[in-house]
């Protein structure tokens, strides 16, 4: 019973991430990637986990530890997607030809990498 | 016989630098505790000297678990002599830190890793364990990293740079051989190692392994081809720093090759010759560069290349005799080599240059100080009776004995190098006027405007390395009795392999 | 006996505290060291006389063999009395002659110490014991020809005759060595025994060579002769006692003392006889062309080396009587003649031969010193000079088969030359007109004229009386130089025969020469031009040579590029561990016990192999750093698959930990630029790759290797019964091998202090070391 | 697995080798990372693998029950990393002065004149 | 860096690591962990906190320079080892309270080993690291 | 079939394709970021890996690689971003 | 409210003590009874709050996996077929959220659903800039959005 559980949930995660794997690889360009990778890297992690944790039942530590691993995770993975998207951003990493819109645009303080929000002066 | 005596060496220095860490600023506190340091390690290894001089091979099993499960440590009279020398050379280089280190230097850490690496140097000295030695090998490359960069000027940097890739390189190939050693054996106690590796059947990976071997310790000692770093970096650090480099750090890697191939593995035809080939080269080619540089430190830099040719040569040959005459050589060059960089030091201070070109007049304004030098630097051409001359006996007999001439040839070449480097360098430096040699311009002396007791900080350790050194010279006896017991313990591990393992195992 | 020799030393360490007090007035004193010396060995006298000899032995060095063991024979008394009794005038005419100079006290101090080399060269019976009383001279002697140091001249013959004698030295060494290796012992005595093992030994050709190389570089034999005339730098005293009559019979000593142990054969002898020969005769007729007084003495004087050499070489009871008594002749005439050339110098100011006439008129008593020791250097009947060289006669002609003929005419023509030069230092300063800008010069204390004359006066008396010097010392020495009895003795008259004729010959011949020959700037200039060819200049083109060779050797080997050095250490040990690997056995792999491969662990090492790629051949130093750690990660879950949690958290975290590093200091780096050609990264490639196959072409050896696990079994059943620990990696980390790590961190911690330094201390300029 | 890792080793310790050859010290800084780790693995392979079994005795056991890998080369490479951390540390941070000195990473342009010397 | 997301959550990711270092460094004895890898966790929570609020408040957080406790946890380390030569034992022999600690567990001297371990890697990477970024600044 | 040899056959050599697929953008690049990403991810599968791993040996020794991993690889990335920021604004 | 949740926490750990099974899913069993031991006990109005939140949670929670389920699949059918329908761009989202953990756990909610990614909040934190994989229409998506997980997350905080 709880072996098909794992067995199911495991082949959800991996599919997850070889869904972040073929996304990072084919999106074209560097925001898509990264927006695809985050999720659903952290969901199919997240699942693995959640397998080591029903598989250890007597363990509490071993459970306890996936659960963090999953907070963990869940906690950081958008932060880190968050930096290095603005650390992008200020490179210059150029955006698909697709795009639609880019309300980022000129918001950034060149000198002190501050970031507007276009309602300073008047308020909206 | 468990004696935690044994590993006093290591811990006095241990304790010195953590004393002296947490005293970081404070660099009067720092230099007191350092010559207090290193008087107490003196007295330590004497004691350990004398125990195993008189009582046999000291062991320690640390944490009381037998060899080889434990890492062993194991004083022999090689191990406590070469402890006994660091000493001296530690305290004569501590004293005349005190005044002839840029306070800036022991602001940022220069005496806690100084006893660092003195602290290395013993603990490669005794350890019986080959793991442990390449973690004391470690700890004393790292150690001499920072003191050669210490005080960032750009020479140091980039003598740095070569000595620190060359360095690791050599970790490398020792760290490739341990783990092809543990593979073939199982073990990593030397005693251990010597037994299983006597026993095994496949020379050919024998020999293999101890081409590794060869060749880690063959860069740390600066053997021809590996030893490029050496000039390329001796001249650059602070001359105290210098001293225990000349003097000790390629001799811990002479230390590490008559360990390793007179325990582990015994020398056949094969090593043999390759040792006495390298041995020729690593002298023609030290004596080749010693002769044409005109900066003091890059002399003795080559001539400590030279030199080292003398001991391998002594380790190719591989008799009692051969083994005699390199360890007295060894023993020597230890004392005089840093002697050697501390006088480069005291000159430098003198004059404010260490260019033979533009140094001068030394005789004329400081005879005394000339004349102790003078001791020194003959000591090392090996002027009889001088300490440099008795190891050549030995080193010329075992030649003989074995039909080695081509090494002979080399060892003449090689003292005649030393010679003519030497007392070339004495007549510039000290015979020529500083008039001639600078015309108009006159150097600075920071010596002079020191107080007494300054000066007597920074001449002592010179005269007190001198004095051991003459005494080595006059009293080659005594020194003869330690290193013949020492080539006899080399040509006979046994009691080594069985103070180590206990009596039970049979050889 | 040993406090004798090393009374001189003892002395000569002295002079570094209490020197200074010693300087002027006192210096004087010092001479009783000498005379006092003398005076016991002139008490050994009697004994020799009686065909004893005398032996002392001190322990020094017993398990080396070497011993201050002394030997007092007929030859070494002779040499002794030589070394004292010139040393004693020596020391006498010192004082005056250097009075108010400011290193008097290292003068004598070096001289003192000289002297106790000397003395313990001649009494040593142990052939390295002499060797190291060998090398004493020689140090001496370069203190002492650079004793006028801010003289460049000074001090490059310094250097000069050191090298040549150093050099010899450490040839003689070996030989030395070598003969007592073949002997068994070091000692002379015992040697004596051994020697016609000796002279049937294989080797016996080396160690005449290595001895030779030493003999004849100390006595300035033809081609290394040209330091004596350079070590005319030195005081006059100094050129008396060292380069005269002491120090250069160093060479001469020590071939008669080995006479018999390796003489006697052909090897011996014609390289003696050649090289002698060739040295007296080249020297001579070069004293021909010299207008300074100690240039021509010095010539002079290696003539004379080469005489002895000569002598010795031809081994007859005759010659070696005659070298005996020539030793005796050339001290007493030469050394009186260098210090009447002092006083010249001294106080006319010049030494030039050209500019020196009638000093007699100014300087009688030395007007007697330099004409007797002119007249005993020519061989004038009633001089000592006379018997020394019928008996070179005699020798010569007493030898066999075309040799009579040939040594006699180059005995012959040494001795006319050696005259020549012989009367232009000791009688043409005196002689004629006295020149108007010498007028003032005035006879200076009585030690400096006293000290010649002595000397000349006795060589008149060995001359009239030879006996005094016969039984007492040169029979006895050469007798020890035989190590049979000579049999012959010293007469003055020997009847009319071959040898009068050629004495007569060669004194007309002489006096004639010089009567018409006049020195002048122009015959020096006339040789100078030979120059090219001169010994000197090719050793100076050998010595400028291997310099040049040195230094491309250097540079081209120590050419500043690491990647170079790297390079020749992988080529070196590549070529070494694949010169073993395929010499003795095929190398085999058996593969039935590797354990099975699976998918994902193949990808991931794939992924490792193109990390790596990528990390090689990338252009972005960010890429190359973000390639390293996915290296890092891939090894770590190698590390997961294959049992070692601790060591994949760890080489994670320090993986990760590194890539921060980098990332902080990479900051402004430029991209990487390719530097090197195609070329270049081939020969590269070729030698890492080979490198890299060698270490797995290794790996499967040792694979191939049963494996020895007691050690680790050990581990595993006590971890946690003996240390109380489950995770066996920790429990030996902080247990079993707790040293290893507790080192490891104090790496960390110089590491940590390291960077600390590096990046914060900046040293201002006053702070030089 | 065994031949999988020899291969790799060897790989290690070629490109180590290359990189060490270049003039750029931020590649020579790679080749030595390279170079450790393909020592690391070298010690791990040639102490025998095994695959799956920690040497960690379970929570409830005293001894092992099972095979366990061998935790010697473990603790030795764990030792050779930090230490070659520390190595790598101060090396990194070499970097940046030479970099800070010569303005490039080119360890050509670092070479000093004989006539500067001291 | 300039981010307000990261620093909330640096702000709770400071507590999660240090309580995990501390973890680690107990375990060690019987699982993968010891005082070298709980330093390595410890350091990185500061070393975090440094990047987003500068080197210099995070230097006011730990009151303490860094590089103040590499001669402690050596010292700590090293008393540890000797301590058992002066009771006459070999050096480093493992001395161990009777009864294990509640929480802790066995404690003896291989923990004060590990806590020293600990306190000099912490040590060592936060001066390392803080030294380069002041450096850089 | 067990759960163990499920995970050996089908879960681990898709995880491991997946690495082999976000290795190929790590090579491709083209810029930095992109590199930094994929080495994020790899270090997201990793930790899958060993997970699934511990359960197929039934080693839970090894959640605890997992969990370092974890922890600590979001240090790399920021650190990259930092730095890509601060040469950025150079 | 917090009081509340730690009084809940010690009954489940008493809970945990008294069956003596070391359990996940006891623990969590406890927990539950306790929460509902205490809804029982409850009589004071004004703190009912904690009641409410606990099954909001678990819904918002819900939500938050329908969402992630959702865009995800319809994120790997887009990937997996050659074609992309995409319209990528990068929208700037006025929030309400207010508080340091408001916006930080808002931007990771968005951020972990497929589809849209938090770039950077603004100086004065009053803008989100969000990224968004297909991208419509921006008003359509801002009021998605506020009503989806800024709405029900405040809920929950405030
Ligand atoms: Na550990
Ligand atoms: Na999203």
């Amino acid at each position: 019973m709880t072996a098909i559980l794992i067995g199911i949930l495991c082949t959800i995660g991996a599919l997850a991430i070889l869904i972040a794997a073929i996304g990072i690889l084919r999106m074209p360009d560097f925001y898509l990637r990264l927006s695809v990778t985050v999720k659903a890297a952290t969901l199919g992690g997240g699942l693995l986990l959640l397998c080591a944790a029903f598989y250890f039942p007597d363990e509490v530590s071993v459970t306890t530890k996936a659960l963090a691993i999953i907070f963990f995770l869940t906690l950081t993975a958008p932060v880190a997607a968050h930096l290095i998207a603005r650390a992008a951003y200020f490179i210059g990493t150029e955006q698909w030809k697709g795009t639609v819109r880019d309300d980022l645009a000129g918001m950034y303080d060149k000198e002190t990498h501050t970031l507007g929000s276009g309602k300073e002066s008047g308020g909206d | 016989m468990t004696d935690n005596t044994l590993i006093f060496p290591v811990l006095v220095h241990l304790f010195t630098a953590i004393v002296t860490l947490f005293f970081w600023r404070k660099t009067v506190s720092q230099r007191v505790i350092s010559i207090m340091g290193s008087v107490v390690a003196m007295g330590v290894s004497i004691e350990l000297f004398a125990k195993v001089w008189t009582g046999g091979i000291l062991t320690l099993q640390a944490a009381g678990w037998d060899a080889p499960f434990g890492i062993s440590f194991v004083a022999d009279v090689f191990s406590s002599s070469m402890v006994l020398l660091t000493s001296f050379s530690g305290f004569a280089v501590s004293l005349y830190s005190a005044t002839g280190v840029a306070r800036g230097r022991m602001l940022y850490g220069y005496f806690p890793i100084f006893h660092f690496l003195l602290m290395g140097l013993n603990g490669a000295f005794l350890t019986g364990d080959i793991f442990n030695l390449y973690v004391w090998f470690e700890v004393i490359i790292i150690a001499s990293f920072v003191l050669m960069t210490l005080g960032g000027r750009k020479a140091q940097i980039e003598g740095s740079v070569k000595y620190m890739a060359m360095n690791i390189l050599a970790s490398t190939f020792f760290l490739t051989g341990i783990g092809i050693l543990y593979g073939i054996t199982g073990t990593l106690n030397m005693a251990d190692l010597s037994l299983k590796i006597g026993a095994l059947e496949n020379r050919k990976l024998v020999d293999i392994t101890a081409i590794f071997f060869v060749i880690g310790f063959g860069i740390k000692s600066a053997v021809f081809p590996l030893y490029f770093w050496l000039p390329s970096s001796y001249h650059t650090p602070p001359s105290a720093v210098a001293a225990v480099f000349g003097g000790l750090l390629t001799k811990v890697g002479i230390y590490a090759l008559f360990r390793i191939f007179t325990l582990i593995f015994i020398p056949d035809d094969f090593l043999s010759t390759l040792l006495i080939v390298l041995a020729i080269f690593t002298i023609l080619t030290g004596t080749f560069g010693a002769v044409i540089k005109n900066n003091i430190r890059r002399v003795f830099s080559y001539l400590i290349v030279c030199h080292i040719g003398f001991m391998i040569g002594g380790l190719g040959m591989y008799s009692e005799i051969a083994l005699t005459g390199a360890l007295f050589y060894l023993f020597h060059d230890i004392l005089v080599k840093t002697n050697s960089f501390l006088i480069a030091g005291l000159i430098r201070k003198l004059r404010g240059t260490m260019n033979m070109d533009k140094l001068g007049g030394l005789y004329a304004e400081y005879p005394l100080l000339s004349l102790l030098m003078a001791i020194v630097l003959f000591s090392l051409v090996g002027i009889p009776p001088l300490s440099g001359f008795w190891p050549k006996i030995y080193l010329f007999e075992a030649g003989f004995m074995d039909h080695h001439y081509l090494l002979i040839g080399a060892i003449i070449i090689g003292s005649f190098a030393t010679l003519y480097v030497i007392t070339n360098l004495w007549a510039k430096v000290f015979w020529k006027d500083q008039t001639t040699a600078t015309g108009e311009e006159l150097l600075t002396d920071d010596f002079k405007p020191m107080t007494r007791f300054r000066k007597a900080l920074l001449v002592t350790p010179i005269a007190f390395l001198a004095a051991i050194t003459l005494y080595i010279g006059l009293g080659a006896e005594n020194i003869t009795l330690v290193v013949q017991h020492i080539a006899r313990e080399m040509k006979d591990p046994s009691p080594y392999v069985e103070a180590v393992l206990g009596t039970n195992v049979s050889p | 006996m040993l406090a004798a020799v090393l009374s001189g030393l003892i002395v000569s360490i002295l002079y570094i505290p209490f020197g200074k007090y010693l300087k002027d007035r006192l210096s004087i004193c010092v001479s009783f060291l000498p005379i006092a010396l003398f005076a016991y060995f002139a008490s050994f006298i009697p004994t020799i006389r009686d065909g004893g000899h005398i032996t002392f032995h001190y322990p020094w060095v017993p398990s080396l063999g070497i011993n201050l063991d002394f030997h007092l024979d007929g030859l070494s008394l002779l040499f002794s009395l030589l070394i004292t009794g010139i040393g004693s005038l020596v020391f006498l005419y010192a004082a005056p002659y250097l009075k108010g100079h400011r290193y008097l006290d290292r003068f004598y101090a070096y001289l003192s110490l000289f002297m106790a080399a000397m003395l313990g060269l001649v009494l040593a019976d142990n052939v390295l014991l002499l060797f190291i009383f060998w090398e004493l001279t020689s140090i001496s002697s370069f203190f002492l020809i650079g004793f006028n140091n801010d003289n460049a001249d000074s001090r490059k013959s310094s250097l000069i005759a050191l090298g040549i004698t150093g050099g010899g030295g450490f040839l003689l060494m070996a030989g030395l060595i070598l003969m007592g290796h073949l002997s068994g012992s070091y000692s002379i005595q015992e040697m004596l025994g051994a020697n016609e093992y000796l002279k049937g030994h294989a080797l016996y050709g080396w160690i005449l060579a290595l001895v030779f190389a030493g003999a004849f570089t100390k006595s300035a034999q033809f081609p290394f002769h040209f330091w004596l005339p350079g070590a005319m730098k030195a005081p006059t005293p100094v050129s008396a006692y060292l380069h005269s009559a002491t120090m250069v019979k160093a060479g001469i000593y020590l071939l008669a003392r080995l006479n018999p142990v390796l003489g006697g054969t052909d090897y011996w002898m014609y390289p003696l006889v050649i090289i002698g020969g060739v040295t007296m005769l080249y020297s001579a007729f070069h004293s021909l062309f010299r207008t300074d007084l100690k240039a021509i003495l010095a010539y002079s004087t290696i003539a004379a080396l080469g005489i002895l050499v000569f002598l010795i070489g031809i081994g007859t009871p005759e010659s070696l009587l005659a070298a005996s008594v020539f030793i005796l002749v050339h001290a007493l005439y030469k050394a009186s003649l260098f210090l009447t050339t002092g006083v010249i110098d001294h106080e006319t100011g010049t030494r030039d031969v050209t500019r020196l006439s009638g000093l007699r008129k100014v300087l009688w008593p030395l007007s007697i010193a330099g004409i007797l020791a002119a007249l005993s250097s020519a061989g004038v009947p009633l001089t000592f000079g006379f018997i020394g060289k019928d008996l070179i006669y005699e020798a010569t002609l007493h030898t066999v088969g075309v040799l009579p003929i040939v040594l006699t005419a180059l005995a012959l023509l040494t001795n006319v030359l050696v005259l020549y030069a012989g009367f232009l230092a000791g009688i043409k300063p005196f002689t004629g007109p006295l020149p108007q800008n010498l007028t003032q010069v005035h006879l200076p204390n009585a030690l400096m004229w006293g000290a010649p004359l002595v000397l000349a006066l006795l060589g008149l008396l060995f001359g009239c009386l030879p006996f005094l010097a016969d039984d007492a010392l040169l029979n006895p020495a050469a007798h020890a130089m035989l190590q049979a009895p000579i049999g012959t003795s010293l007469k003055i008259w020997h009847g009319f025969n071959t040898v009068l004729l050629l004495s007569g010959i060669t004194l007309v011949s002489g006096v004639l020469l010089y009567v018409i020959r006049k020195p002048s700037q122009r015959s020096l200039a006339s040789i100078e031009r030979f120059n090219a060819w001169s010994p000197r200049h090719l050793f100076g083109k050998v010595a400028q040579y291997s310099k040049a060779f040195s230094r491309r050797y250097t540079h081209t080997l120590h050419n500043g590029f690491l990647r170079v050095y790297l390079l020749r250490i992988i080529v070196f040990a590549v070529l070494l561990l694949a010169f073993r690997l395929f010499t003795g056995g095929p190398i085999r792999l058996t593969l039935d016990q590797l354990s099975p491969v699976s998918v994902y662990e193949i990808i991931v090492a794939a992924i490792l192999i193109a990390a790596i790629f990528l990390a090689v051949t990338t252009s972005s130093r960010l890429t190359a750093v973000v390639a390293t750690s996915v290296i890092g990660y891939c090894i770590c879950l190698q590390f997961v698959f294959y049992s070692a949690p601790d060591l994949a958290m760890t080489q994670f975290s320090i993986d990760t930990l590194t890539v921060v590093l980098f990332v902080l200091v990479l900051f402004r780096l430029p991209p990487f630029l390719n530097l090197a050609n195609r070329l270049t990264r081939i020969r590269d490639w070729t030698v890492a790759s080979a490198f890299g196959a060698v270490i797995s072409l290794i790996a499967i050896q040792v694979l191939n290797q049963p494996f020895d696990g007691a050690v680790s079994r050990f581990y595993g059943d006590n971890a946690y019964t003996l240390a109380k620990g489950k995770n066996v990696v920790n429990v030996i980390l902080v247990d079993f091998r707790g040293f290893d790590t507790l080192f490891e961190i104090v790496v960390l911690s110089i590491a940590a202090i390291g960077v600390f330094s590096l990046l914060k201390l900046r040293l201002n300029a006053s702070e030089k070391e | 697995m065994e031949i999988v890792l020899v291969l790799l080793i060897g790989i290690l310790y070629a490109s180590g080798i290359f990189m060490l050859l270049r003039r750029s010290m931020v590649k020579l800084l790679i080749g030595l990372t390279l170079l450790g780790n393909g020592a690391n693995l070298l010690i791990f392979l040639l102490g025998g693998i095994t695959k799956g079994k920690p040497p960690v005795i379970d929570t409830a056991a005293k001894l092992f029950t099972d095979v366990y890998a061998d935790p010697v080369p473990q603790a030795l490479i764990l030792t050779a990393i930090v230490i070659s951390f520390g190595l790598q540390a101060f090396a990194i941070v070499l970097l940046k002065r030479v970099y800070v000195l010569v303005n490039s990473d080119d360890l050509d342009d670092l070479n000093t004149p004989e006539e500067e010397d001291i | 860096m300039n981010s307000t997301i990261l620093k909330t959550a640096s702000n709770y990711l400071l507590p999660i690591l240090l309580l995990f270092s501390i973890f680690l460094l107990l375990r060690g004895h019987y699982h993968p962990g010891g005082g070298f890898v709980g330093g390595l966790i410890a350091s990185i929570a500061f070393v975090l906190h440094s990047f987003t609020h500068g080197t210099d408040a995070t230097l006011r957080l730990l009151r303490i320079h860094p590089g103040s406790l590499i001669p402690v946890g050596l010292g700590l380390a090293a008393l540890s080892m000797f301590a058992p030569m002066l009771g006459g034992q070999p050096v480093m022999t493992g001395l161990w309270l009777e009864e294990p600690l509640p929480v802790i567990g066995m404690v003896g001297s291989a923990l004060f080993f590990d806590l020293g371990v600990y306190l000099v890697v912490v040590g060592v990477v936060l001066t390392i690291l803080f030294t380069i970024s002041q450096y850089s600044e | 079939m067990t759960l163990s040899a499920y995970i050996d056959y089908v879960i681990l050599p898709i995880l491991g394709l997946s690495l082999l697929l976000v290795f190929i953008r790590l090579v491709r690049g083209p810029s930095v970021v992109d590199r930094v990403v994929a080495l994020d991810l790899l270090i997201t599968i990793g930790v899958s890996v060993i997970t699934v791993y511990s359960i197929s040996t039934q080693k839970s020794t090894l959640i605890d690689v997992a969990m370092i991993l974890a922890l600590i690889a979001f240090l790399g990335t920021i650190a990259f971003a930092y730095y890509l920021e601060k040469r950025g604004r150079k | 409210m917090v009081k509340q949740f730690l009084m809940n926490l010690l009954l489940a750990f008493i809970w945990v003590a008294l069956t003596g099974v070391l359990y996940y899913t006891n623990f969590l069993f406890g927990f539950a009874v306790g929460f509902f031991l205490m809804w029982l006990m409850n009589r004071n109005e004004s703190d009912h709050r904690y009641f409410t939140r606990v099954p909001k949670i678990i819904g918002f929670f819900l939500y938050f996996l329908y969402e992630m389920i959702k865009a995800n699949i319809q994120v790997a059918y887009d990937m997996v077929t050659p074609k992309f329908f995409m319209k990528p761009g990068i929208v700037k989202y006025p929030m309400n959220a207010k508080s340091e953990v408001e916006i930080n756990l808002l931007s990771t909610v968005i951020s972990l659903t497929p589809g849209t990614l938090i770039l950077d909040v603004s100086e004065d934190r009053k803008v989100l800039y969000i990224h968004v994989m297909y991208l419509k229409n921006k008003e359509q998506f801002i009021q998605q959005i506020k009503d989806g997980f800024e709405r029900k997350l405040l809920e929950i905080l405030r």
